[in-house]
């Protein structure tokens, strides 16, 4: 029996179990992209080429590094969001449509609304949380009061949002449309909601000197840093609050959450709108940062990827952010990868399958690699979220 | 040859899992006709014992002989074809299926050929042949009747009947008795005997001491997965049987000095409430618990004990009546506030409510107070506080854990219960200690230790209201025992002077004498 | 207008738009009363389109081609069953992965394999008119002047109520998808027979997909499924579980499209319809709920509700066929949305948990 | 907990012991971002327009001329738009000798990647881009700005109407457009004079796009100018552009219900949702005009009913264009507006009636003439001239 444990022997447990944790994701990467070259010489290309392609194309230099970023950030807010509601037990489905509903408010606040500089800006990125939110949480609710299953709602939630838009923007008359042009598309917003370009000319800390990366000024948008900012903030929110520590009961065990003494009906709509506001900030901030307007066909599928890169990240703020490195990669790498080597962009799409197959069905990698690490015990909610979305049906 | 007499018999089987040695070389037999049972506490290996026998378990080693021949038993198939019939502690009865398809489930009767997977049901057969048996062995059920529907008695005689129709001979009854009344028990001894008396044998697993001495011909006791030693009922006692169940000598009643009983600390008044379906299972319920008090209530399951416990925590919603506290109507308060008053809840099902089971043990031993202070500010959680607390209690309660930080997924069954208890009542403001079933499937150390605390609680002037379907536990541990039946407090008696058998006639919703009414 | 060539079309579209989604949803019947959550229709349905195409081509034959559309089905739905039962993965993590692959797969493959060589399909199936059936008034060109595969699905749905509810293979299922550890303490192989629930419904769901490539399109697409294995799953729990649900389910859906489509054309007041045809479904279901309520002696405030509900559909449809109303188009994309409203107003409106196999989605291990 | 800690300590480290590197790198800079450096300081355009130092880099030596092309959202192989772009830019590529090398495309996923797509072959040192699609109308403008030395063609763009106060033409960008709603309206007439029901139906993709709406707006104008009381049944898919596309079987069911109205003859304008509506209409023995290209040598399933398409001469536009601006022909910069006429009858050459030739010819010349406005001012969504 032990009732106190050194600090050390706990830190040395703690590191097993982070490397048991990396590992797993690590390997499944690595085996998704041995399947995916055997696929791609099938096709008569050459893969080694081809991964060649996709990692110049991400990290290949200085330009390539800035454009994985930008593409990082979209999959970070919508990782976060997942991770939040799957945290808390709720299978949102519909990070998509709450991505596209923080993207539709915070333009719609940007070119309706005339405000000073900074708090344009401001007032667009929390209207772009709030639209999300309040979309997210329409289904958190109907899952407290009539227990409906979130992943059916929210699925249908994504169509009928999708199907409002194509409304809103539609040059047939649909009310934010741009009367200047006869095109599907919001007009423009004011600079004075412009999400700027990071200034690394500008940025003097004292303790660290970026005038190096003076020359990386205008490919870096600040959405990049808020994402960063987002992710501590989910961590503390998840395991440093309240509000945190009711989530995630809730997320494991209503019952027991009920039990306890939380309002588990209050919880599931609460995080929900925290995970459709987070959505929505991400929705928001590629509007604001880079397009300026929205248009059709933008911004399309970061929720249902991002699944993937919330699980890849053991729904932990930190491993988002990796895994959505990883995502961003990709994306950047495909361009290239597909121009210098003619291996379609597909492939993609298959390898974050793969991985997200892998990582999920662990099992497969530990086979493969005969490895003995106890899995982490149920730290994540994702079984209980099983049973949750069964039993409501 | 004695040999023919053997029903069963089963010689050296191990049975490993990581870590633990379920079974040791243990050796046992039945004769033709006997009712043998097999005594023990929880996680003596009882059941998995059955599970091999059974079939869904195979052995590491040793080998089991039916009426004289070897067989090895891949799956429950096997088992059933040579006429092993099982019913299950908690019954594999499928809720939303009538009688007739339980029974006929896995045994349907179609046809012989290779279409009978697809050929059509004729449930008219099954059911003809269940009121056959029905008739035959004294086992009155209505085959059309959804199982959901069916009282847990019924429940068991679907049961037993699933089994005989499958031609069981040998029949295990894994702890019968856990949810009859006494005298449910009762007719359910009378059941066995009549099968026994028509040749058919029967392994009885329990661990209640009197129903063995009762009802068994031969006894055999196991202890951490070994056969410690067998006795006839005639030749032994209660005592001995404990002991060498347990291993030691053990206390059969709780020591405790007379209760001083102080003001009124829950006040219950016509309560009502319904289960899930929405039937009204408690149905005007009144009581109260002093200060320095143990108010027993008995019943055996399903009689509104569960619905009138969440209805006194504010986990379901009262339909009528008034439930005060301290004072204070918290008919209608939520979970949260019933418990900052000073209500304590250590509930029935340790899984479901009283445990996130992937949390750590730190976490859990706060379950209800991360929102107050020292735990939290404002809106932040203060690990330090949390951990230095769960470090506190679990060397309090004698939590057997490796770390706070291990998951309570991983702690034993009477390690969970402790954590639960060690939390509830380290309340600084418990005025009310509510506990349900607060020793079910516990080893004997532990439900001594749980024991001693409630005790313990109660003479520091907590009140204390205990539910638990074990009279035993309730005439060691209450001061004064309230009977409830069919959703109704049919009766209050003190517990010093109660008589077992009228309890046990309440329990069972016997008519209710005036007598016993006005010693309220 | 509105008159019965207006109703007979819309009706015959919805049987034909109600196929691949009851067929949808009889996969998500086999697959969850046998405890597997299967949200990879979509993606299956995706891969055997694909193969049926190939198939097809390939051997100059549509009825092959459904065949190879079939086996594909269930070979994906084969790795959906090994990954939820055999590697536990959490089973709608299981579904997103047969659908993300499902995607990446067949927009590769046809890139890399069709796009270039430029094959062209064989065309598709043609009607199946039945005789005699086929001249009957008004049913006739409703149910009996289609393509084989909507006749299939009037038969897999009548199968598979005969199989669930009347076949020791559908009391098996259902008792695995309801309570594993009484099946198997009765000897019923509990994971066997889930694997073989969800690859026969993979076979089915096969059939969906391939009926867009040999039935509604002749050739294949990228991304042709558009949603429909979605539908097919809100479909399924909309018809609770049951074959003749799902098909009543899907038919709703099948019509509310046909609908939003047919309003478009121009040739109808747009709210006169909504309005006539709102009152006449109110009056349907209204009288249906009351012969129920009745038939059931359900309490006299059903009754009265029903009674009510039924008597304001004919008032409105009454209305309907006979006001005029101001000539309004409604933006076609809220005619589109309607069905998604629909299945979120059913879901909400339906009993917490009812009919949801209650082992859904959980993994069983003997103990 | 102590665990989730660890795991965001660990990446705090690992984001510090980056940035100190990166910043101990500075003093000495030659070593690791040495390789890096130079591409980095040529890439830098964006912000400064006289980037001339774009001096060609190594990979560009072996090209004289260098043909990049970003795609509208969605594939390259999508038998339509993408497609026939690409398309005319081999044709194009080959007229003037390029090797493989020397033209390539990129797939665009998202609208909000136009941009940085573009930036891509910019910086790569291509000479010729060519975007697809109205959506990159202003992204192609800005960066033909930007980039002077570079021409610019974009299909599907007006590249001469003035925006927000800038001007008209820009003498590096040359849009390309089609009078959609002229080949439109003669399918539309074919239609009214070929209709024995006289009712006729049109299936079309989504109206957020305005191309596919002029196709609408001529189609049914063209069937009332020459038969005013016939009825023509439209139908838009009611998805999402990425939906609305590519969903042939909505596209059948459609056609089908249009059949049930009377419809006789079905004309097709929505990718594969209107080859969907041209397929079933096939099959149902009706005939079809299909849109775009000549859908008779591209939807070979429907060769026997097809009577022609509205089609618009991507291909030619895309590139004569491309030579143009390689001095290959006269650069014409602002708006470019390709060919759109009826493709041939094939199979129908002797079905159609002469009178029917002859009238459409008629019509065709009308059209040129300016004498029939085929996409009247006040057509919602569709573009038209005010």
């Amino acid at each position: 029996m032990t009732t106190s444990v050194s600090p050390l022997s706990r830190l040395g447990h703690n590191l097993r179990q982070t490397l048991g944790n990396i590992l797993i994701p690590i390997l499944a990467i690595l085996t998704s992209l041995v399947v995916v070259a055997g696929v791609i010489a099938l096709s008569g290309a050459n893969p080694l080429e081809g991964f060649m392609g996709l990692w110049d194309g991400a990290f290949g230099d200085g330009d390539a590094v800035a454009n994985t970023i930008i593409k990082t950030t979209p999959y970070i807010f919508a990782g976060l969001a997942l991770t939040i509601a799957f945290r808390g037990g709720m299978f949102n489905i519909g990070v998509e449509g709450q991505f596209f509903v923080g993207s539709i408010i915070a333009t719609l606040i940007g070119y309706a609304l005339r405000l000073p500089p900074v708090i344009h800006l401001i007032v667009a990125i929390l209207g772009g949380a709030i639209g999300g939110g309040l979309w997210g949480a329409i289904p958190g609710w109907l899952k407290a009061r009539t227990g409906a299953n979130e992943v059916i709602t929210t699925i249908m939630t994504n169509y009928i949002i999708l199907r409002i838009i194509n409304w809103l923007i539609s040059p047939n008359g649909g009310p934010m449309r741009n009367p200047a042009r006869p095109l599907p598309q919001t007009p423009e917003v004011y600079p004075t909601a412009y999400l700027p370009w990071i200034d690394f000319s500008k940025i003097n800390f004292p303790w660290v000197n970026l005038s190096w990366l003076a020359s990386a000024t205008g490919s870096l948008h600040w959405g990049s840093i808020l994402a960063l900012i987002m992710a501590v903030i989910v961590f503390v929110l998840l395991w440093r609050t309240i509000l945190g520590f009711e989530i995630r009961t809730v997320g494991i065990s209503p019952t027991a959450a009920r039990y306890a003494g939380v309002n588990v009906e209050r919880t599931m709509v609460t995080t929900m709108a925290l995970s459709g506001a987070m959505a929505g900030i991400g929705g928001a901030v590629q509007v604001l940062a880079l397009t300026h307007y929205f248009s059709t066909g933008f911004n399309v599928g970061y929720g249902f990827d991002s699944i993937a890169v919330a699980m890849l990240g053991g729904l932990h703020p930190a491993g988002v952010v990796l895994a959505a490195v990883l995502f961003g990669a990709m994306d950047a790498g495909a361009t290239i990868m597909q121009m210098r080597t003619g291996v379609p962009i597909d492939i993609v799409t298959i390898i974050q399958g793969l991985v997200l197959m892998f990582v999920a069905a662990d099992l497969i990698v530990r086979q493969i690699y005969r490895i003995r690490v106890k899995p982490a015990d149920g730290t994540t909610p994702v079984s209980a979220t099983v049973q949750t979305a069964g039993e409501s049906g | 040859m004695a040999e023919q007499q053997l029903a069963l018999r089963v010689e050296d089987v191990t049975k490993r899992f990581p870590g633990v040695l379920a079974n040791n070389d243990i050796n046992f037999d039945l004769e033709k006709g006997e009712i043998h049972a097999l005594l023990g506490e929880n996680g003596a290996g009882k059941t998995t014992l059955m599970n091999i026998i059974y079939g869904l378990y195979k052995p590491d080693d040793g080998k089991i002989t039916i009426n004289g021949e070897e067989v090895v038993l891949h799956d429950p198939n096997d088992a059933i074809r040579r006429g092993i019939g099982m019913v299950h502690q908690h019954f594999m009865l499928v809720p939303v299926m009538t009688v007739t398809e339980n029974v006929m489930l896995g045994n349907e009767k179609t046809t012989t050929n290779f279409l009978h997977m697809l050929a059509p049901l004729d449930r008219k057969r099954i059911a003809r042949e269940i009121t056959q048996l029905a008739d035959q062995h004294n086992l009155k059920v209505d085959p059309s009747a959804y199982v959901r529907d069916l009282p847990v008695g019924t429940q068991q005689r679907v049961e037993i009947i699933k089994a005989l129709h499958r031609g069981a001979e040998i029949l295990i009854l894994d702890e019968p008795t856990a949810v009859l009344t006494p005298q449910e028990a009762d007719e359910l001894f009378d059941i066995m005997r009549s099968l026994t008396q028509k040749g058919k044998s029967i392994i009885f697993i329990t661990h209640k001491l009197k129903e063995v001495l009762a009802i068994a011909d031969r006894i055999t006791v196991l202890r951490g997965g070994q056969v410690v030693g067998s006795a006839i009922p005639s030749e032994t006692s209660e005592h001995e049987l404990a002991s060498m169940m347990v291993g030691r000598d053990v206390l059969l009643e709780v020591e405790k000095s007379e209760a001083m009983p102080g003001d009124v600390v829950l006040d219950v008044t016509d309560l009502i409430a319904e289960d899930d379906l929405g039937h009204q299972v408690v149905r005007g319920v009144s009581f109260e618990v002093r200060a320095g008090e143990i108010l027993g209530v008995a019943g055996v399951q399903g009689n509104g004990q569960r619905e009138m416990v969440e209805a006194l925590t504010g986990l379901r919603r009262a339909v009528g009546g008034h439930i005060t506290l301290l004072g204070e109507n918290i008919t209608r308060s939520q979970p949260r506030h019933i418990t900052d008053i000073g209500s304590a809840h250590v509930p029935e099902d340790r899984h479901k409510h009283g445990l996130v089971l992937p949390f750590t043990v730190a976490d859990n031993l706060v379950l209800n107070a991360y929102h107050v202070e020292p735990f939290s500010k404002q809106f932040f959680v203060n690990r330090a506080a949390i951990d230095a607390n769960a470090d506190r209690l679990v060397q309090e309660f004698d939590v057997r854990t490796p770390s706070i930080e291990t998951p309570a997924s991983s702690l034993s069954g009477g390690n969970q219960q402790k954590t639960i208890v060690a939390r509830e009542l380290s309340h600084a403001t418990v005025k009310l200690l509510i506990v349900n079933q607060p020793t079910r499937g516990l080893d004997v150390g532990s439900i001594e230790f749980i024991h001693k605390r409630i005790v313990q609680a109660r003479d520091n002037g907590v009140a204390v209201l205990l539910i638990s379907a074990e009279l035993d536990e309730i005439m060691g541990l209450a001061d004064r025992i309230a009977v409830m039946y069919s959703g109704r407090i049919v009766a209050t008696v003190p517990a010093e002077g109660a008589d077992r058998n009228r309890l046990g006639l309440l329990m069972a919703g016997a008519e209710v004498s005036s007598e016993i009414n006005t010693l309220m | 207008m509105m008159d019965e060539k207006f109703f007979i079309g819309l009706l015959a579209l919805a049987f034909v738009k109600a196929t691949p989604i009851t067929l949808g949803a009889l996969t998500g019947i086999y697959s969850e009363r046998s405890g597997i959550i299967n949200i990879g229709i979509e993606g299956t349905m995706l891969v055997a389109a694909f193969t049926s195409f190939i198939v097809s081509v390939v051997s100059q034959n549509l009825w092959v081609g459904l065949l190879g559309g079939m086996l594909a089905g269930g070979l994906v739905s084969l790795l959906l069953a090994v990954l939820s039962i055999r590697y536990k993965v959490n089973q709608i993590i299981a579904g997103m992965v047969i659908n993300l692959l499902a995607i990446g797969v067949t927009n590769y493959a046809t890139r890399v394999y069709i796009d270039t060589s430029g094959i062209a399909g064989i065309g598709v199936l043609p009607k199946w008119r039945i005789p005699l059936l086929m001249d009957i008034p008004i049913l006739g060109p409703i149910l009996f002047q289609h393509q084989p595969l909507v006749y299939f699905m009037f038969g897999l749905v009548v199968l598979t109520h005969y199989v669930m509810f009347y076949t020791p293979w559908g009391l098996r299922t259902r008792a695995v998808g309801e309570h594993p550890r009484a099946a198997d303490t009765v000897g019923i192989p509990v994971n066997p027979m889930r694997y073989a629930s969800t690859v026969i419904g993979g076979l089915i769901a096969g059939m969906a997909g391939s009926f867009l490539v040999v039935e509604a399109v002749g050739s294949f697409q990228k991304m042709m499924t558009t949603g429909r294995g979605f539908i097919a799953l809100a479909v399924m729990i909309f018809g609770r579980w049951n074959p003749f649900g799902a098909l009543v389910a899907a038919l709703l859906f099948g019509f509310a499209e046909a609908l939003g489509v047919r309003l478009q054309l121009g040739d109808i007041n747009n709210i006169q319809a909504l309005v006539y045809l709102t009152g006449l479904g109110m009056l349907l279901g209204g009288t249906i709920q009351m012969i129920t309520d009745f038939v059931k002696k359900k309490e006299t405030r059903s009754k009265i509700i029903a009674g009510m509900v039924a008597i304001t559909g004919l008032i409105a449809a009454i209305l309907g066929q006979t006001l005029t109303f101001p000539p309004t188009v409604i933006p076609f994309q809220f005619l589109g949305i309607l069905p998604y409203v629909l299945t979120i107003l059913v879901l909400t409106g339906m009993v917490r948990g009812a009919a949801a196999p209650a082992a859904e989605g959980v993994v069983y291990e003997k103990q | 907990m102590r665990k989730n800690l660890f795991v965001s300590l660990l990446v705090l480290l690992t984001i510090v012991l980056v940035l100190s590197a990166c910043g101990g790198a500075t003093p000495t800079a030659t070593e690791k971002p040495a390789t890096d450096a130079p591409t980095e300081v040529v890439t830098e355009a964006p912000t400064e327009p006289a980037a001339t130092e774009e001096a060609p880099t190594e990979e560009a030596a072996g090209c004289a001329i260098r043909i990049g092309y970003v795609t509208d959202v969605g594939r390259i192989d999508d038998d339509s738009f993408n497609e026939a772009s690409w398309t005319g830019i081999q044709q194009a590529a080959e007229q003037l000798g390029l090797g493989d090398d020397c033209y390539d495309y990129i797939e665009t996923q998202d609208t909000a990647d136009y941009v940085s797509n573009i930036e891509a072959f910019v910086k790569e040192g291509y000479t010729i881009i060519v975007t697809s699609g109205f959506l990159i109308t202003e992204g192609t403008r800005t960066a033909a700005e930007s980039n002077p030395d570079i021409k610019f063609v974009g299909t599907d763009q007006g590249q001469d109407v003035d925006y927000d106060g800038v001007d008209d033409v820009i003498p590096n960008l040359t849009g390309i457009l089609f009078h959609e709603d002229q080949s439109g309206f003669l399918a539309g007439a074919l239609a009214g004079l070929m209709t024995e029901s006289n009712t006729i139906g049109g299936v079309y993709g989504t109206n957020t796009v305005p191309p596919v709406v002029r196709f609408k707006v001529g189609y049914e104008l063209g069937a009332k100018h020459v038969n005013p009381d016939i009825t023509v049944l439209s139908a838009y898919h009611p998805g999402t552009s990425d939906v609305a596309f590519v969903d042939p079987a909505w596209g059948g069911e459609t056609a089908q219900t249009m059949i049930d109205q009377g419809a006789d003859v079905i004309f097709g304008a929505g990718g594969d949702t209107g080859n969907g509506a041209l397929t079933a209409a096939c099959n149902a023995g009706l005939p079809v005009i299909g849109v775009d290209v000549d859908q008779y040598l591209t939807v070979p399933e429907v060769q026997a009913c097809i009577m022609s398409s509205a089609q618009k001469d991507l291909v030619t536009a895309v590139r004569d264009n491309v030579l143009a601006a390689a001095g290959e022909g006269e650069w014409t910069p602002g708006t470019f507006y390709g060919k759109a006429f009826l493709a041939p009858f094939h199979d129908w050459e002797d079905k159609i009636p002469d009178d029917v030739k002859a009238t459409l010819e008629d019509l065709a010349e009308q059209i040129l003439a300016g004498e029939i406005v085929t996409c009247p001012p006040g057509s919602e969504g569709a573009g038209c001239p005010e």
